[in-house]
């Protein structure tokens, strides 16, 4: 007697039940993983079969972008910025992400990657307007493809894939590549957005900046993971571990990753190892949840440093390219200081402009009463009230 | 195109009919249109209202995504950004609840944000209200939120032929809509023509339902019905009640609202989501601001209580009905004399 | 306990400093509560709120948690199903929106769900509003979705008295509490003995802030300065204007707040936080139902614009200041005699 | 001539800058990663060294959860219960669940697991009434340790991380077991909740029931990793792949991972891989998304057959056992039955009693319209309206 019709009782040969019907491991694990060390390049004997050109370009990059974060932290002293949180010292992540990228793809950053934008040849003025706060979004995305930086972390994301799928389901070979912090892993967009991704297998690449700290918050206390390039493997796409200070080997990988990703091979994620050496934003006091020998110790690791050591080594580093090098950080620096230094031209009634396609009557309403006062302003103040 | 349909044409079809049809109908005239959400695809969604549309326009075009509210409108976002025109569906009121940052601090900024550079012409269904004995979570009124979102269309048809006409022109909109389908009209019924639809309702202009001259009912989707029941019962009592759809809740049709109220004198706001804090403060409010004088008493809300919506076995006495509102007509101050001397 | 703090022993504190003893007083009283969120910890919040309450009361108690407000939120439920009483912090206005299902679907409802077997003793504080220069999405108002949420409370400081004396009061209600601390009023002083705190201010109870006969300022947490300037400026033009702080938008206290209007017969509500479909409409709605007859023009409202916070360099024209408000109380009619036949 | 003041352009002696100074692979992976197949005991040679009362009491629960399945569907049919999400099929993670906690622990169900709680001890009828619709959760969870049924997939999981946190820090040997299904996995909630957990080492086991579905969509458009079990590694938590239709199995798994957190070592995540063999709910057409060969090839794969096959192996399916074990079934069935035949008695002013500790005036005012409303209700109708 059973509570099942099932010849459950008169026992099969096999005592082994199969498997689940429908149970096979989908994807192999083992290709997903990281490897155990990040994977660098600079002071390893491949970086002496690196391409000349490449480093010097990379190397005239992150020297341009240092002297960039340095002016724009700058700038926030002398009143002309309103906040500004540096990536100095996360240079070669911000310029590998720029350089991986064709015409055609998109970026999406994040509130700190200005300098991804810049190098990518955003308006570096444009690229500012959000910290400077005359507009949220200086530029217009279509024309550079680089979406607005975004301040909610991680929320980006999933535009980033929702592009990219849109991309692919048009037929067009466009990669998007989003950037996100260690602490951004933590949002639920992170998890949602990378999850539609792989199943979607959208060319889309993350590139996850892990600079050790969410504001004060060490990464010890925001993942358990062996990594974050181990969040990978739960979505079903390789995860590769880099030293985010080496910008050839950050190159490397990235460039292989958009090109996956533009072949059809769907997204990947990468956590580069890198460190905010200056404070979270000029407004931000680092000393309080951090030492000086940790600054100190990423110094001597610094990427301009490493890439230096590279090219010195190959005698790529002549005085006179060194010099150019210079000098074209210096004019960024100084065009950017002149054009900061004079206040922006801005019209208050642009805060009714772009609301809706078509002004509703609501918005009319109020455009006209902020005009009137306006316009009442300047007008003697006896007049103003009837 | 103002033309309606012969009456010949015209046969009973459901309020989920009509948004099928829309769906298809925008579909077929744009292939930029996606629909996309949960079960949307082979199921044709919980509700059925994409019954059929996978099959016939493809999976890419009506997809099945991942179950995760967020990702759904933050793809989405990426998508209007690459110029699709998405559509998503949340499948019931609450469980849109996961996708707020994203609707908040992008899909209703973007444009503004971008200068005009990044429009977002997506459409977001979400089948809302009560009435239809759902278990907890299935029965959110969630209007209030939306309606604090500038940014933010929100639509709610309370006819068959809305159903189509609004539904069509939400996906035409080159901004976001937060097109709001009253679960318990889904199976509501009338003569409509799925040959000749009606034409395309413009956003932002409500429609007298039924003309009376001793107050106004100003009500929007699921209470339309509970309305116009109401107003015929008040004949009874002697009341000729105008009642007034509202059909956009954002952009507000301040001129026929106001047209109405002016004319009858009196008004009642009716909707299902909680008072406080509801649409209903809104609309009695900018009633109040423009029509001050006009006024024999003051505009009155029937509203569902403060409280969780109720467990389907209590929803009855939650859920503005003909009594409450006629109660609340009756509270107009019909009788008093004090308005006489006004010198507006 | 009543006594106030003997004149001597008061003297300037910021909003934020009471914030903190508030904190700190309450975690030495009552060894459930714990607070959490982003950064509260080692660096004690962005706004320095939590400063030095990690170190003396331990990790354990101020902790920092992974960056994700809807974990930081859920998780909260669950210690608090368990018997704490936790204080979460949201870092900024926006950032809370992740956590807006968590606190829709489970926070507001947990205690009504369970027939009363799961109360949620919770705060929720969120640094609130504009006018301190924030970069996009870091200056919201976001109160309308708080106040259309069944089942939260919501509650915001204008002084620094009242800083402490309603989180203590937060904290200590058995209900959630949606705290809402003015970002610019932070940096804000008053005479204010820490050593002999105000006592604990009651949740639901508004109060008069400035007497005066001619018409109701109704306004509360950041926009309270503007509206006292505005009455001080307000006395050039003739006009003497009562200030009414609400201090708690829900509970709502409809009998300060009517007793005030009935008094001056006007009254205009003022906040920050966008006009449609915000905590203005509810108030001149619920106060036109109350006091219709002794109302000598409508209730006005100054609020926001309805459009997305604007960037920091252009955040003044949107904020309501000392004119709009004085343009808003002329045009409350002053000058009709058709209030005079009324009959109430 | 130098960007930086380093002694970068003098190299080194090594020419190997070292690892970024703060790397370090903080967990290894490899304990993580769940096995290649799911575990399974019954059907192998291991399964005979089971202890007998355990394979008894799990069968008897088996049985008597299917015919509670059974019973419930059938009240549905009857206009007695608005809804049921089945769990036919999937008795044996139910059953499994419940039986792996302490009575101190927590359980945490989603919408489906009213079986869960009715194995933990729960009245049927009390877990029922969500859906029936008398009240939203009809027991109090702090009596029976467990939480409402949640609704909203997903969300009810940082609630037991929080829980079990708390638990802890109280010093409380308590574990949270949270129950999910494959579908809710892609929600951000899922996520958040996985890495507190892991982040705060919190005693809390999660427990997906992998059924193939969300409704109409299969885990191939849910999910594209290696198996859902594999999302442990990006948390640093283990992962574990079972049979979800092996009792023992999973009780042993379970139980491993509740111990392994009462002992504090932390989270565990268990996919589960099962089968749901009715529809959705009652209100579903599972024929729109699902072939019946399917639905066949996971009735051969019936846990209460499964598990019936080794205790007829080994002789323990006696007809003593066998009717005792029927009758128990068919007691609670009874019970069931007859009890929701009833009109659960209701009185609508409760709407107002549990909002707030403390009744607002405003509810106070609507609960007084509500009792004058119901008043006239029974007052003849022309003297309702005065
Ligand atoms: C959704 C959201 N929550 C909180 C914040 C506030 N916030 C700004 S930056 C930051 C830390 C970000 O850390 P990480 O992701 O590691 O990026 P990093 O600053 O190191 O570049 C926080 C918490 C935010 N911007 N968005
Ligand atoms: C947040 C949220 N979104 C959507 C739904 C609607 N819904 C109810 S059940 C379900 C499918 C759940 O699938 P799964 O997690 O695999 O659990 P199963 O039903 O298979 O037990 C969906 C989409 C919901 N309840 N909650
Ligand atoms: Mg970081
Ligand atoms: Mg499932």
């Amino acid at each position: 007697m059973t509570v099942l019709e099932q010849p459950g009782s008169s026992r099969n040969k096999s005592s082994l039940p199969g498997p689940p019907p429908d149970w096979r491991p989908r994807v192999d694990p083992a290709p997903l993983l990281p490897d155990a060390e990040p994977y660098r390049l600079l002071g390893t004997p491949a970086a002496r079969g690196l391409d000349a050109d490449l480093l010097k370009r990379l190397y005239a990059e992150l020297v341009r972008g240092r002297r960039y974060n340095v002016q724009a932290t700058a700038l926030t002293r002398q009143g002309r910025l309103a906040v500004y949180p540096s990536s100095t010292g996360q240079e070669a992540c911000q310029v590998a992400a720029a350089l991986a990228l064709e015409d055609r793809d998109w970026l999406f950053p994040s509130y700190r990657d200005t300098l991804a934008a810049v190098a990518r040849g955003l308006d570096p003025v444009q690229a500012l307007t959000l910290l400077r706060g005359d507009w949220h979004t200086g530029y217009d995305p279509h024309r550079h493809r680089i979406a607005p930086l975004c301040t909610p972390l991680a929320t980006q994301l999933p535009h980033a894939v929702g592009l990219a799928h849109a991309a692919r389901l048009k037929g067009d070979d466009v990669v998007a590549l989003a950037m996100v912090g260690d602490g951004g892993t933590s949002e639920g967009d992170f998890h949602e957005a990378l999850n539609f991704a792989a199943v979607w297998q959208a060319p889309a690449v993350f590139l996850v900046q892990n600079n050790g700290f969410a504001i004060s918050v060490p990464l010890a206390k925001q993942s358990a993971a062996p990594s974050l390039a181990h969040k990978a493997v739960g979505y079903g796409m390789p995860g590769r571990l880099v030293d985010g200070n080496d910008a050839p080997a950050l190159h490397e990988v990235l460039t292989e990753a958009v090109q996956r990703a533009r072949r059809g091979g769907g997204p990947t994620l990468i956590e580069a190892i890198t460190y905010r050496i200056e404070a979270h934003t000029n407004a931000d006091d680092a000393t309080r949840y951090r030492t000086d020998a940790e600054v100190e110790a990423w110094r001597a690791h610094d990427p301009i440093a490493l890439l230096e050591r590279e090219l010195t080594a190959r005698g790529l580093l002549t005085d006179e390219f060194a010099a150019a090098t210079q000098d074209g950080a210096e004019r960024l620096a100084a065009d950017l200081r002149g054009r900061m230094n004079q206040d922006p031209a801005l019209d208050p009634m642009d805060l009714f402009t772009h609301v809706f396609a078509e002004q509703t009557s609501q918005l009319r309403d109020q455009a006209a009463q902020l005009r009137a006062e306006l316009d009442a302003e300047q007008t003697p103040a006896e007049e103003a009230r009837p | 195109m103002t033309t309606t349909a012969p009456a010949a044409t015209r046969k009973p079809a459901t309020m989920a009919q009509a948004l099928t049809r829309a769906l298809h109908d925008a579909m077929a005239a744009d292939p930029t249109v996606h629909l996309m959400g949960e079960d949307v695809g082979t199921l044709g969604g919980v509700f059925r209202i994409t019954d059929g549309l996978a099959k016939e326009f493809g999976e890419d075009r009506c997809s099945d995504t991942p179950l995760a509210e967020a990702g759904i409108l933050g793809t989405a976002v990426g998508m209007a950004m690459y110029g699709l025109r998405p559509v998503v569906e949340m499948q019931f009121d609450a469980f849109a609840y996961p996708a707020f940052e994203q609707l908040i601090s992008h899909v209703s900024r973007m444009r503004n944000r971008t200068h005009g550079a990044v429009p977002m012409p997506l459409t977001i269904r979400v089948p809302y209200g009560g009435g239809i004995g759902g278990v907890e979570h299935h029965s959110d009124s969630s209007e209030a939120y939306y309606l604090a979102t500038p940014g933010l269309q929100v639509v709610t048809p309370a006819t068959v032929a809305d159903a189509y006409g609004l539904l069509r022109a939400a996906i035409a909109s080159d901004d976001p809509v937060v097109f709001l389908e009253p679960k318990r009209l889904y199976w509501s019924k009338d003569d409509w023509s799925p040959d000749a639809p009606t034409p395309v309702a413009p956003i932002g202009r409500a429609e007298i339902r039924r003309r009376g001259e001793s107050a106004t009912l100003i009500t929007y989707g699921p209470s339309l019905p509970v309305c116009l029941e109401a107003a015929e019962a008040a004949r009874a009592e002697g009341w000729d009640l105008e009642v007034l759809d509202l059909r956009s809740l954002m952009p507000f049709d301040d001129e026929a609202v106001c047209a109405s109220v002016r004319r009858t004198g009196r008004a009642v706001v009716v909707h299902e989501s909680p008072g406080f804090g509801g649409p209903g403060g809104e609309i009695a409010a900018r009633i109040t601001e423009r029509c001050f004088h006009h006024l024999e008493a003051p505009v009155l809300r029937v509203a569902g209580f403060d409280i969780p919506y109720p467990p389907p076995m209590l929803e009855r006495h939650h859920l503005p009905g003909v009594d409450r509102i006629l109660d609340t007509v009756a509270r107009l101050q019909w009788e008093s004399g004090w308005t006489e001397g006004r010198g507006a």
